[in-house]
C-alpha cells in the first residue's frame, strides 16, 4: 500500500515540478506590463473633464473603471456612453448613478460680458482652456471648445459666467424616433413629447390658422 | 381644423400583416382539404383546436404581458402557427398533444421571445418538435391510413372523440405507418419492390401523399404569385433535397427515390409554408438560398441516416438556429459599392 | 475588498449571488444531471463537500502561493478533493457514482468552485471562506435539487424515485407519483428540458427580486442627492 | 432607340396624375405678402443686404452670398420690406428660420436686366457667376446651388448631361407641364449647361406616361444631337442614382457624386432657370408648382413667385378648407407635412398636396416588422430596409452604419410596401441624425481632450518651472543665510557676549522680513495676491480629489461642515473684491461700479451663506442634505 | 538572470509542495478504497446475472467462474465473450451469454441471455440500449415486464417461425409504437439459442461436462478474462 | 478514413459537446453576448481542447497507466490543462498582442471549461488512440465553436427584441439554448457511436 501511495506521490510531484518550472519560466520570460484599455476606455468618456465621476477628470475615472470602478458615473456621457462601456467591457450597463448628479442637457458658459471685471479666475479653472481674456479685461467663452462643466461658474467672484442649455435651431435639428404603439394603452408615451415631431403610428395634429 | 402631421411617405400600399396572413391560411386550404379527403376529419379537427387554442394563449398571454390584446390578435399570425401545427400533426393525436404543441409555440417559441417578429425559431415548427420528442408514442403511432384502406372508417364524431378521448393511441386500423417510416424501416433489408409492396404507398408514390403534397404545392404557389414569399426558399429547399438525392444515388434498394422525397411527409408544406416563415427565415436573397439549401440537404440527411422518418421540422429549426449568423454573412451588395460588407462593424480602434 | 459578515455571505450564496441562477455557472453538472432528484441531490452533496473543502484550503493556504502557480494550485487542490469525492462515491453510492458518469471528475472544473477559490477564499480567513463555501455550496444544490425535481416530475410524473441509490434500501419506497395515468414529457428529461427548467428558474427568481426591490423601493424615500460626489479637477476657491 | 439599364427595387404606387396635368400653367399672381427664407438651398445662409422699410424692385438682390456656399436670394416683386424676422419657414422640424418679409407695392417695376444671349461670347466662368448671381439652385429636390454643381473639379470630366424629367412622384406634374409648354427654354437651358460642359451625351430621362412632354420634347430637339430616352414609369426612377443607372447603366460609387463616373444630373425646372437667367438676364424669382389634392377643386400648374404664402396657391386652385386633412410639401413619397398654410414655397418646392383624409389616410398603427422582405425588394438602393430598421430602433448605429445606412435616399418606398405600416423611413433619418450628432460630439471630445492634456501639460511644465525657481531662491537664501550666521558668529565672535540675544532676535527679524518680501514679490507676478496660494495649490489638487468626498465617511459627514466651508469661500471671496473695490477706487479705474456691484452681491451671498448654516445646525443631522440645494441656490 | 531561476525554482518548488500534499490525500484515499471499490464493481456487475439467475439457485462464485466461447462473432459481443456459469453445488443450473442485438432502432442493444444447460431460456436481461425512451426503452425492466416473457421459452417449445413478434406473425407480443426494438431482441435470443445449440458440443466441453452427460468431473473456472470494467 | 469523417460528424453534431452532451456551458452562456467575442472565445478554445486533448491522452498513456495510476487520471488532466492554458497565454501575450486581444482575455476561462476536462476523460472512456483522441478534441472543439458562435448571433438578435423582463438575460438565453438543443436532437441516430 504504502509503495503505491509513494510512486503516486513522486509521479505527482515530478509533473507538478516541471510544470511548476514551466511556469516559473515562463513568467518571468514573458512579462509585460501596461494595459490599452484605459485608452479605448478614456476614448469613450466625453472629456467634459468635469469631474463630477468624483474623479480629477476622465483619465482617471478611466483607469479606475479599468481597475473596476462602476461604470454609471459619468453624468455628462449620460446612458449612450454607459451603454458604450458596458459594450466595451462586456458587461450589464446600469442606470447612471444619481449620486454623481443627473444626466442634462448639451450646455455650454456664456459670460455676461458687462459684469466681467477680468479676474481670469474661470481662465484658471477651465480644464480645456476654452475662455479667453486677460488680466482686468472683458472675457469670453469659445463656444466651440466649451465642454459644458460649468467648473468656471463657481470661482467668478461677480457670478457673471451662465451656463446655458444649447437648443437646437432649425439647423441642428434632428429627427426623433417614431413613436410605438404595441405597449397598453396606459403605457403609450404622450404625443406630446417634445421630441416627437411627426410619427405614423400615431396622426399627431397640430391647430393650424387656415388661411 | 388641424393638419395631419407626418412623416414621408404618406401613401401607403394597402396590404397589411393581417392580410398577408390571411392570405397564408387561404393558400393551405387547398392542402387542408386534400388531407381531409384522403385521410379523413383528423386534420381538420386539429387545425380547428390547433387554431382556437392558439388565439386563446396568445390572448392570454399578451394580456399578461400587458400588450393591446385586440391589437395583436386581429394580426392573424397566432392563427397561422396554429393552422400550420394542425395541419402537421397525426391526424389522431390526441387534444392534450395539440396543446402542449400550441401552448410551447405560442408562448415559449414566440412570446418569451418578444412576440411577433421576434421570434428566432419557427414556432409551429418549434411545437411540432417539442411534441415528437416528448411523446413519441402518440406522434408516430396516430397516422390516419389513407382513405380506401381503413377497416371501418371513421366517421367525424368518431374521430373527434378518438381525439378527444386523450388515449395515447387511436384504434388500430384507423392509422398506418406513413411512407417514409415504413421506407425508412424496412430499406437496407428489403428491396424498393418489397418495400413498396406495403399499401401506404398506393399506385403512384405514396397514397393519398402526394395528392396532398401536390395541393400544398398549388397553394404554395398562390403565395408566389402573389410575392407573399419570394422563390429562393421553396426552390432552395426543393433543390437541396434533390441535389442531396442525385448525390447520394437513386438506387431505391438503398435511399428512398427523389420521388418519395418530394411527394411524401411534409415536404410541400415544408417548402412553401413553413421554411418561408419569414420571421425566422434568412433576410437577404442569398442568405434565404442558404438557408433554405439547407433545410433541404438536412431534411434528405435526416431522413436517410436519422431516427426521424420525416426531418423538416429539426431541419427548420436547425437552419433557424444559423439564420442570424447567415444574415451577417450575406448583407446583398448595396448600389454603388464593389462589395457587401460581410460580418460586423469593426470597433473603431484609435 | 471589504470583507462581509457572515450575514451577507449566507445571502449572497443562497440568493443574491447565487452560483447557478446568478453567476450562471457550474451549469454543466447543473444541467447533466439535474434528470432526478436523486442524481441531482448526490452530484450537488458532492460539489458541497469539494467546495467546502477547496475553500478551506484555499483559504489556509492563502498566503504561502506564489502568482504564477496560483492557478494550477488552486486547481490540484480542488482536484484531489474531487478525487476523494469519487473515490469515496465510488466506494459506498456505486449505482449512482455510474450514472452521474464523468460529471463528478468535472466537478473538478465546475467553474463556481475555482471561481469562489480565486474570488473569495483566497482573500478571506479560513472561518468566512468555509462558510462561504458552505453557503454556495448549499445555493448549489438547492438549484440542482428544485430543477431536479421539476424535471422529474414534468418529465416522469415521479418525485424522488430511485433515492436507496443515494440513501440506502430505507428510502426505495419514497417515490411519489402525483398523476395517475401521467404520459411522460420525455422533452423534460432531455437536454432542452434541462435547459428551459433552467431558464424557467432564473426568470423566476428574477420576478421575485424584482417584487422584492418594489417593495424594498416604496418603503424607503430617495435619500442620495444628485452630483454629491463631485470633484473638482481644477483650481480652487480663497 | 436609347439603350435602357434597370435598376433594382422600385414601387408603383398610383400616379394621380391627371388631376393636374389636364390644366395648363396659370399664373398664381400676386400674394398680400412674400416670406423669403435666407436659406433656400444647401450650404450657408444668405447675408441680408436690406432694411425694414426699404423699398426694393422686382429681381433686386435682397440678400448676398454668405460666407460659404450658396446663392442669393431676390426680390420677386417691387414692394417694401416690412420686417426682417424668425419665420416658419418649409421644413421638415417646422421650425422658424430668419426671412424677409415683403410686401408688394402692386407695381411688378422690375429692376434692370442684362440678358446675355451671346453667352457664347463669355468666359465659361462669366456665365457661371451669372447663374450663381441670378440664385440658381437645383429645382428637382435638394437643392444645391447649381453653378457649383456645373463646375465639376478639374479631374472629372462629364461625359454625360442628364435631364432628368422622370417627375416619377405620383401627383407631381410641374416638370411634365414645363416640358410640354416650355420645350424649347427647357432646350435652350440645356444647351447652355451643355456648353459649359462640353459632355459627349445628353441626354432627357422622361418616364414613359407622359407622352405629351416626350412629343413636345422631340420636337424641340428635332436636329439637335440630344437623345429623349423614354425610361419605364416605375417610382424612383427619377432618383438621379438610379437615373443614371437607367441610362448609362454605371452606379454613382457610394458617398460620391455622379460627376466622379463622369454624369451630371439637373432639373428640367432647373434648366428652364438657367435659360431665363442667361438669355433673359432673369434671376430665379417664380417656378412652376403643382398644386393638387381632392380638398382643391381646380388643381393644376402655377407659376408661383418665391415667397408665397402656401395659402395663396391653395386659394388660387379653389381650396376647400373642409376636406383638406393633410398638406404635404412635395410628392406623396418624399414630401414632407406643412403645419399651416402660412408657411411661404420656396425654390426647390415643386409641388403642394392637400389631401382629403380618404385620399392620404392614415396608416395603421406600427406593428411589429415581421422581416417579410417587402421592403429590400422595393428597394432601390439595395439595402436591407428591415436589418437598418431594427438597427435603428435599437439604436445600434453602428451596424446599421456597416449595413451602409448612409446610402439610403430616404425615397420612402420601403415604407410604402411594408405590410407592418413601419415608418421605416423616419427611423432611418432619426438615425443618420444621431450618427451625424454623435460623430460630432465625438470629435468635440477628441478636441477637449487634447485640449485638457496640452493644459496639464503646461500646468505641469510651469509647476515644475516655479519650483526651479523657488529651490533656487530657496538655495540662495540658504547661501545667504549661510553667510550672514557666518557674519553674525563672527560678529558674535568679535563682538561681546551681552550682544548675543540682541543679535539672534535681529537675525529672526530679518529673516521674517526677507520671507514677507518674497511673498510679496511672489504675489505681485501675478494679477493679484491671493492667487498664489490657489495656483500652487493646484496642481496637487488636480489629482487629489478633496479627501472629504473620497472617503466613504464623507457621506455621512453632517454637511455643516460644507455649508462652512462655503461660507469661508464665500468671505474670501468678499474680501477679495473689497480689497480689488478699494484698489480701483484708489486707482480711479472704471470699472468701479462694476466692483461695486459685485461686493454687494457678494456681502448678500456671505449673508445667505451664514443663514444657510444657521438652519442647518438647527436642523437634525440627516437633515442636512436638504440644505444643500438651497445653498447652491444662493449662487446664482 | 538571478531573476529566472529564482521564479523557476520557487514555482517548481511550490507546486511540488501542493503535488505531494494533494497527490498524497489522494493516493490515501484510493488505498483505503481500494478494495471496497472493487467489490462495488463486481456487486453491480453481477446484479444483471443474478438476477437471471438468483443467488438462492446456486451456489458457486458465478462472476468468476466463467468460459469463454467458440467461434462467437455472430454473438456480437465483443471480441472474446465468455459466458458465466452458475451452478448449484455440483449441478450446473445454467450459463449466461452477453449478446449484442444490433438491428435496433438506434444503435446496439446489449443482452445477457441466460440459458440452462437443456437450452431452455432462465431469463433475458437489457444491459444497454439506445433506443428511443417512452418507446423502445419497455425492454428494461425498469419500464415494463416486457422481457420476463422470455423466461421458459426454448428452440424446443417454440418453433423457428414463432421467433417474431406478434405483428409479424410470431410469439412474442411487440409494444405499442415500435416493433423493431421487440423484433431485435427477439431476434437476437433466437440466434444465441440457435448459437448454442450448434455450439453444444463446445460448450459442454469447456463446461466440463461430457458430450455425452455423465463426466462432472469439476474444472476450475477460467477467472482470468473477468476484469473490472471501465467506467 | 469514413471512421475519423465520422467521429468529427458525430462530436460536431450528433454528440454536440454543449448541446447534447452538456460540456462547456459555463463559457457558452458566458461568452455569447457578442459575435466578435464568441470568435475569439471559439479560436482560444479550440487551440487549447485539441492541445489538451492530445497531451492529456499521451500523459495517461505514457504515464499513468504504465504506473498503474488510473486513479491520479482527473488531477494530472487538469494540471496538464492548466498549464497549457496558462502557458499558452503568457506566450500569446508576450509574442503577440494583436492576437492576445483576440483571444488572451478568454485563455484563461478555459480552465474551467468542462469540454476540455471532459474530452480527455472521454477519450479514456472511448478508448481512442492518438489520432483519435486529436479528432476527438478538435470535433469537440469543432461543435463547441459552431454552436457558440450560432448563439452568438442570435443573442444579439434577441437582445434587441421586446423580451419579457424576467427573462431578459441568462434566463432568455437558457430558452434559446433549450430551443437549439431540441433541434439538435433531429440528428439522434445519424451515426450510431
Ligand atoms: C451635401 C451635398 C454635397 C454635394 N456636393 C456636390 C459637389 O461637390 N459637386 C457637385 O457637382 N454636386 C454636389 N452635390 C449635388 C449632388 O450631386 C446632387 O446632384 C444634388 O444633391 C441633387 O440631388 P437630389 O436632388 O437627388 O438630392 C452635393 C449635394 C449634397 C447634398
Ligand atoms: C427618390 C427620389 C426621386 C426623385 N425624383 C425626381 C424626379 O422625378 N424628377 C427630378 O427632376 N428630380 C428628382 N429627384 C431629384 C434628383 O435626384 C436630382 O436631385 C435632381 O434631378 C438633380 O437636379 P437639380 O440639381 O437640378 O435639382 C429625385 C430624388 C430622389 C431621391
Ligand atoms: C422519434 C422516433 C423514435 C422511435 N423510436 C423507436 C424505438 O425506440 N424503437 C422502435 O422499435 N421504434 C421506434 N420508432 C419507430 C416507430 O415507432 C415505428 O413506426 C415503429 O417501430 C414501426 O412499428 P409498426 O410496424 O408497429 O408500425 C421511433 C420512431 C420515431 C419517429
Ligand atoms: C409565408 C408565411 C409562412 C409562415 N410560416 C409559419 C410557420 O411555419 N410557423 C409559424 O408558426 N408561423 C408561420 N407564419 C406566421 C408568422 O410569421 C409566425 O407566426 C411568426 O413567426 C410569429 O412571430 C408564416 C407566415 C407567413 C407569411
Ligand atoms: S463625469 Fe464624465 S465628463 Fe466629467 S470628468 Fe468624469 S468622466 Fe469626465
Ligand atoms: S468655459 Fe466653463 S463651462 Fe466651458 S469648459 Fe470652460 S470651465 Fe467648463
Ligand atoms: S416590409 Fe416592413 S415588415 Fe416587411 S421586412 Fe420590411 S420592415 Fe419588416
Ligand atoms: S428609403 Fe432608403 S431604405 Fe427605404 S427604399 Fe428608399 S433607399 Fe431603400
Ligand atoms: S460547469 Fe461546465 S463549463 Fe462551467
Amino acid at each position: 500500500m504504502w509503495t503505491g501511495i509513494i510512486i503516486a506521490v513522486a509521479v505527482l510531484l515530478g509533473l507538478a515540478a516541471v510544470f511548476g518550472a514551466l511556469l516559473g519560466f515562463a513568467a518571468e520570460r514573458f512579462k509585460v506590463e501596461g494595459n490599452p484599455l484605459v485608452d479605448q476606455i478614456d476614448a469613450l468618456l466625453p472629456q467634459t473633464q468635469c469631474g463630477q465621476c468624483g474623479f480629477p477628470g476622465c483619465r482617471p475615472y478611466a483607469e479606475a473603471i479599468n481597475n473596476g470602478e462602476a461604470i454609471n458615473k459619468c453624468p455628462p456621457g449620460g446612458e449612450a456612453t454607459i451603454n458604450a462601456l458596458a459594450d466595451l467591457l462586456d458587461v450589464e450597463p446600469q442606470p447612471l448613478d444619481a449620486e454623481h448628479g443627473a444626466a442634462q442637457a448639451k450646455r455650454v458658459a456664456v459670460i455676461r460680458e458687462d459684469e466681467c471685471i477680468g479676474c481670469t479666475k474661470c481662465i484658471q479653472a477651465c480644464p480645456v482652456d476654452a475662455i479667453l481674456g486677460a488680466a482686468k479685461h472683458m472675457h469670453t467663452v469659445i463656444e466651440s471648445e466649451c465642454t459644458g462643466c460649468d467648473l468656471c461658474v463657481e470661482p467668478c467672484p461677480v457670478d457673471c459666467i451662465d451656463i446655458i442649455v444649447i437648443e437646437p435651431d432649425i439647423r441642428s435639428w434632428t429627427w426623433a424616433p417614431p413613436v410605438v404603439l404595441d405597449k397598453a394603452p396606459n403605457e403609450v408615451p404622450s404625443a406630446t413629447d417634445a421630441r416627437v415631431i411627426a410619427t405614423d403610428s400615431q396622426a399627431e395634429t397640430r391647430e393650424a390658422s387656415l388661411l | 381644423m388641424a393638419l395631419v402631421q407626418q412623416s414621408s411617405p404618406h401613401a401607403h400600399r394597402a396590404r397589411p400583416t393581417s392580410r398577408v396572413m390571411l392570405w397564408v391560411i387561404i393558400a393551405a386550404v387547398p392542402g387542408l382539404l386534400a388531407q381531409t379527403v384522403f385521410f379523413g376529419w383528423g386534420n381538420l379537427i386539429n387545425v380547428v383546436w390547433c387554431i382556437a387554442l392558439a388565439l386563446a394563449t396568445e390572448a392570454a398571454i399578451l394580456k399578461w404581458r400587458s400588450k393591446p390584446v385586440g391589437f395583436f390578435l386581429k394580426d392573424n399570425t397566432a392563427a397561422v402557427t396554429g393552422l400550420l401545427l394542425g395541419l402537421s400533426l397525426p391526424q389522431f393525436a390526441p387534444w392534450w398533444v395539440s396543446a402542449v404543441a400550441v401552448f410551447s409555440a405560442i408562448v415559449v417559441a414566440k412570446q418569451l421571445y418578444g412576440g411577433l417578429g421576434s421570434n428566432p425559431f419557427n414556432p409551429a415548427m418549434v411545437g411540432y418538435a417539442l411534441v415528437l420528442i416528448s411523446f413519441p408514442l402518440a406522434m408516430t403511432t396516430n397516422w390516419a391510413a389513407p382513405v380506401g384502406l381503413w377497416q371501418d372508417a371513421p366517421g367525424f364524431g368518431e374521430t373527434l372523440s378518438a381525439i378527444a378521448s386523450g388515449q395515447q393511441t387511436a384504434v388500430d386500423g384507423w392509422t398506418m405507418a406513413t411512407p417514409l417510416d415504413e421506407y425508412k424501416h424496412k430499406v437496407g433489408s428489403h428491396t424498393a419492390a418489397e418495400i413498396t409492396i406495403h399499401p401506404t404507398f398506393g399506385n403512384f408514390v405514396a397514397r393519398g401523399w402526394e395528392w396532398v403534397n401536390a395541393a400544398f404545392l398549388a397553394g404554395g404557389l398562390v403565395l408566389l404569385a402573389l410575392r407573399i414569399i419570394s422563390w429562393h426558399i421553396p426552390v432552395g429547399f426543393l433543390g437541396g433535397l434533390v441535389a442531396m438525392s442525385l448525390l447520394f444515388g437513386t438506387n431505391a434498394d438503398q435511399y428512398a427515390p427523389l420521388s418519395l422525397h418530394l411527394l411524401a411527409g411534409g415536404t410541400m408544406l415544408g417548402a412553401f409554408f413553413i421554411a418561408t416563415d419569414p420571421v425566422s427565415a434568412a433576410t437577404s436573397h442569398q442568405g434565404k438560398l442558404i438557408y433554405a439549401v439547407g433545410i433541404g440537404a438536412l431534411v434528405y440527411l435526416i431522413r436517410s441516416w436519422g431516427n426521424y422518418p420525416d426531418a423538416v421540422a429539426f431541419s427548420v429549426l436547425l437552419m433557424n438556429f444559423a439564420v442570424p449568423f447567415i444574415d451577417y454573412y450575406t448583407p446583398p451588395r448595396t448600389y454603388g459599392h464593389h462589395k457587401a460588407r460581410r460580418g460586423l462593424p469593426t470597433r473603431k480602434q484609435d | 475588498m471589504a470583507t462581509k459578515t457572515s450575514r451577507e455571505i449566507i445571502r449572497d450564496g443562497l440568493w443574491s449571488n447565487n452560483p447557478a441562477l446568478v453567476q450562471v455557472l457550474g451549469l454543466c453538472p447543473l444541467l447533466a444531471v439535474t434528470s432526478t432528484v436523486v442524481n441531482a441531490l448526490g452530484l450537488g452533496l458532492a460539489t458541497l463537500l469539494v467546495l467546502m473543502g477547496s475553500n478551506l484550503a484555499v483559504s489556509l493556504i492563502r498566503n504561502f502561493v506564489n502568482e504564477s502557480v496560483r492557478l494550477p494550485a488552486f486547481v490540484m487542490i480542488i482536484a484531489s478533493f474531487v478525487t476523494c469525492a469519487e473515490l469515496l462515491m465510488q466506494a459506498y453510492t456505486y449505482e449512482l457514482y455510474q450514472i452521474l458518469g464523468i460529471f463528478i471528475p468535472l466537478i473538478v472544473t465546475n467553474c463556481a468552485i475555482l471561481g469562489r477559490a480565486d474570488a473569495f477564499a483566497s482573500r478571506n480567513p479560513p472561518g468566512l471562506a468555509l462558510l462561504d463555501g458552505a453557503m454556495m455550496g448549499l445555493g448549489f444544490l438547492a438549484v440542482l435539487v428544485v430543477l431536479g425535481a421539476m424535471r422529474e416530475l414534468i418529465g416522469q410524473g415521479t418525485l424522488f424515485a430511485d433515492m436507496h441509490l443515494l440513501l440506502g434500501p430505507v428510502a426505495a419506497e419514497w417515490t411519489l407519483r402525483p398523476f395517475a395515468d401521467y404520459p411522460n414529457m420525455l422533452f423534460m428529461m432531455l437536454p432542452p428540458g434541462a435547459f428551459m427548467g433552467l431558464g424557467l428558474l432564473i426568470a423566476l427568481k428574477n420576478v421575485i427580486d424584482s417584487r422584492i426591490e418594489e417593495k424594498r423601493k416604496a418603503a424607503q424615500v430617495e435619500t442620495v442627492s444628485a452630483g454629491s460626489k463631485r470633484v473638482r479637477v481644477t483650481g480652487s476657491l480663497s | 432607340m436609347t439603350q435602357l439599364w434597370n435598376f433594382g427595387g422600385g414601387v408603383h404606387p398610383p400616379e394621380n396624375k391627371s388631376q393636374s396635368n389636364s390644366r395648363p400653367i396659370r399664373p398664381a399672381g400676386l400674394p398680400a405678402k412674400l416670406i423669403l427664407p435666407l436659406q433656400q438651398h444647401i450650404g450657408e445662409p444668405a447675408r441680408c443686404i436690406v432694411e425694414p422699410g426699404q423699398k426694393v424692385l422686382k429681381g433686386e438682390v435682397i440678400a448676398q452670398v454668405g460666407n460659404g456656399m450658396g446663392v442669393p436670394v431676390h426680390a420677386p416683386t417691387s414692394g417694401i420690406v416690412e420686417r426682417i424676422s424668425l419665420e416658419p419657414v418649409p421644413h421638415p422640424s417646422g421650425m422658424s428660420d430668419t426671412c424677409v418679409v415683403l410686401i408688394p407695392d402692386g407695381e411688378e417695376r422690375w429692376c434692370e436686366l442684362v440678358p446675355q444671349p451671346e453667352y457664347r461670347k463669355l468666359e465659361r466662368d462669366q456665365v457661371l457667376a451669372l447663374i450663381r448671381q441670378a440664385g440658381i439652385v437645383g429645382l428637382g429636390g435638394a437643392g444645391f446651388p447649381t453653378n457649383i454643381k456645373l463646375r465639376p473639379s478639374v479631374d472629372r470630366k462629364v461625359d454625360t448631361l442628364i435631364l432628368n424629367g422622370a417627375e416619377c412622384e405620383p401627383y407631381i406634374t410641374a416638370d411634365d407641364m414645363t416640358m410640354r409648354e416650355k420645350a424649347d427654354q427647357v432646350m435652350a437651358g440645356l444647351r447652355i449647361m451643355a456648353w459649359l460642359l462640353r459632355p459627349a451625351r445628353v441626354v432627357i430621362g422622361i418616364e414613359e406616361n407622359k407622352p405629351e412632354a416626350i412629343a413636345a420634347l422631340r420636337q424641340a430637339a428635332e436636329g439637335s444631337k440630344t437623345e429623349i430616352a423614354v425610361i419605364p414609369t416605375i417610382y424612383p426612377s427619377g432618383g438621379e442614382k438610379q437615373l443614371i443607372q437607367i441610362l448609362t447603366g454605371q452606379e454613382v460609387p457610394s458617398g460620391g457624386i455622379p460627376a466622379d463616373i463622369g454624369v451630371m444630373c439637373q432639373n428640367i425646372g432647373t434648366a428652364v432657370a438657367v435659360a431665363d437667367a442667361i438669355l433673359q438676364g432673369k434671376p430665379l424669382i417664380s417656378r412652376v408648382m403643382t398644386a393638387t389634392g381632392e380638398a382643391l377643386a381646380e388643381p393644376g400648374n402655377f407659376e408661383v413667385l418665391v415667397g408665397t404664402p402656401t395659402s395663396h396657391l391653395l386659394t388660387c386652385a379653389g381650396v376647400d378648407k373642409q376636406r383638406m386633412s393633410r398638406l404635404v410639401l412635395g410628392g406623396p413619397m418624399m414630401g414632407y407635412t406643412l403645419p399651416n398654410t402660412d408657411i411661404p414655397l420656396i425654390k426647390p418646392s415643386n409641388c403642394v398636396i392637400a389631401a382629403s383624409a380618404s385620399e392620404l389616410p392614415a396608416p395603421a398603427p406600427e406593428q411589429p416588422c415581421i422581416r417579410c422582405g417587402q421592403c429590400a425588394e422595393a428597394c432601390p438602393m439595395e439595402l436591407l430596409p428591415q436589418q437598418l430598421f431594427w438597427h435603428a430602433k435599437a439604436t445600434e448605429f453602428e451596424k446599421a452604419e456597416h449595413l451602409n445606412l448612409f446610402d439610403c435616399i430616404e425615397c420612402g418606398a420601403c415604407s410604402y410596401v411594408c405590410p407592418s405600416s413601419i415608418p421605416l423611413v423616419q427611423y432611418y433619418r432619426f438615425a443618420k441624425g444621431e450618427i451625424r450628432l454623435q460623430r460630432a460630439e465625438q470629435q468635440k471630445s477628441d478636441r477637449a481632450r487634447v485640449r485638457f492634456e496640452a493644459r496639464q501639460q503646461r500646468l505641469d511644465r510651469e509647476q515644475q518651472e516655479k519650483d526651479q525657481r523657488r529651490k533656487d531662491r530657496a538655495l540662495a537664501a540658504a547661501k545667504a543665510q549661510e553667510q550672514k550666521t557666518a557674519d553674525a558668529q563672527t560678529r558674535a565672535q568679535d563682538g561681546t557676549v551681552t550682544d548675543e540675544r540682541a543679535g539672534k532676535s535681529a537675525l529672526v527679524e530679518q529673516a521674517l522680513a526677507r520671507k514677507k518680501a518674497k511673498t510679496a514679490a511672489a504675489s505681485a507676478e501675478r494679477t493679484e495676491p491671493s492667487t498664489q496660494l490657489s495656483e500652487e495649490a493646484a496642481p496637487s489638487e488636480t489629482f487629489a480629489p478633496e479627501n472629504a468626498d473620497k472617503t466613504p465617511a464623507a457621506e455621512t459627514a453632517p454637511s455643516v461642515e460644507e455649508l462652512e466651508q462655503q461660507l469661508t469661500q464665500a468671505q474670501a471671496k468678499l474680501e477679495k473684491m473689497q480689497s480689488m473695490l478699494e484698489d480701483a477706487r484708489s486707482g480711479q479705474a472704471p470699472n468701479v461700479d462694476k466692483l461695486e456691484r459685485a461686493v454687494d452681491k457678494n456681502i448678500e451671498r456671505v449673508r445667505r451663506a451664514q443663514r444657510a448654516i444657521d438652519d442647518a445646525q438647527q436642523q437634525a443631522v440627516p437633515a442636512n442634505r436638504n440644505a444643500e440645494p438651497a445653498l447652491s441656490r444662493s449662487n446664482d | 538572470m538571478a531573476t529566472m531561476a529564482q521564479s523557476i525554482s520557487r514555482s517548481a518548488i511550490g507546486l511540488g509542495l501542493f503535488a505531494v500534499i494533494t497527490g498524497g490525500t489522494i493516493a490515501l484515499t484510493q488505498a483505503v478504497t481500494k478494495e471496497r471499490i472493487a467489490e462495488q464493481a463486481a456487486r453491480a456487475e453481477a446484479a444483471a446475472l443474478f438476477e437471471i439467475i438468483p443467488e438462492s439457485a446456486h451456489s458457486n462464485d458465478m462472476l468468476n467462474d466463467t468460459i469463454s466461447l467458440p467461434d462467437a462473432a455472430v454473438l456480437n459481443s465483443g471480441e472474446a465473450p465468455s459466458a458465466w456459469v452458475a451452478r448449484q453445488q455440483s449441478d450446473l443450473v445454467g450459463f449466461i451469454i452477453p449478446v449484442t442485438a444490433t438491428d435496433g432502432y438506434s444503435g446496439d442493444i446489449n443482452l445477457l441471455v441466460g440459458i440452462t444447460p437443456s437450452g431452455e431460456l432462465l431469463g433475458v436481461r437489457v444491459t444497454g440500449h439506445h433506443e428511443t425512451p417512452g418507446l423502445g426503452d419497455r425492454i428494461e425492466t425498469r419500464k415494463s415486464d416486457w422481457v420476463y416473457q422470455f423466461n421458459g421459452h426454448s428452440l424446443a417449445n417454440t418453433p423457428g417461425k414463432q421467433w417474431n413478434v406478434k405483428k409479424n406473425g410470431g410469439e412474442f407480443d411487440q409494444f405499442t409504437g415500435a416493433t423493431i426494438t421487440p423484433r431485435a431482441v427477439v431476434k437476437a435470443v433466437h440466434k444465441t439459442l440457435v448459437y448454442v445449440r450448434k455450439h453444444q458440443a463446445e460448450i459442454r466441453q469447456s463446461l466440463g461436462l461430457p458430450v455425452e452427460r455423465g463426466n462432472r468431473k469439476q474444472r476450475n473456472a477460467v477467472a482470468s478474462h473477468f476484469s473490472e470494467p471501465e467506467h | 478514413m469514413t471512421e475519423y469523417l465520422l467521429i468529427l460528424v458525430s462530436t460536431i453534431l450528433v454528440n454536440n459537446f454543449v448541446l447534447v452532451q452538456f460540456l462547456g456551458l459555463c463559457p457558452f452562456m458566458g461568452v455569447s453576448g457578442k459575435l466578435e467575442t464568441a470568435m475569439g472565445m471559439s479560436l482560444a478554445t479550440t487551440f487549447v481542447l485539441t492541445l489538451s486533448s492530445v497531451c492529456s491522452y499521451l500523459a495517461y498513456t505514457y504515464l499513468l497507466e504504465p504506473l498503474n495510476l488510473a486513479f491520479l487520471k482527473t488531477i494530472t488532466f487538469i494540471l496538464v490543462i492548466a498549464v497549457v492554458v496558462q502557458f499558452t497565454e503568457m506566450v500569446v501575450r508576450k509574442t503577440s498582442p494583436l492576437l492576445y486581444r483576440v483571444l488572451g482575455i478568454f485563455l484563461p476561462l478555459i480552465t474551467t471549461n468542462c469540454a476540455v476536462l471532459g474530452v480527455a476523460l472521454l477519450n479514456l472512456n472511448r478508448n481512442n488512440n492518438f489520432v483519435e483522441s486529436l479528432l476527438y478534441g478538435f470535433g469537440a472543439a469543432l461543435g463547441f465553436s459552431l454552436v457558440l458562435i450560432f448563439f452568438a448571433a442570435m443573442r444579439e438578435r434577441i437582445a434587441v427584441s421586446d423580451v419579457p423582463v424576467a427573462f431578459r438575460g441568462a434566463a432568455i438565453g437558457m430558452v434559446t439554448a433549450g430551443l437549439m438543443a431540441l433541434a439538435f436532437l433531429g440528428f439522434t441516430g445519424l451515426v450510431s457511436v
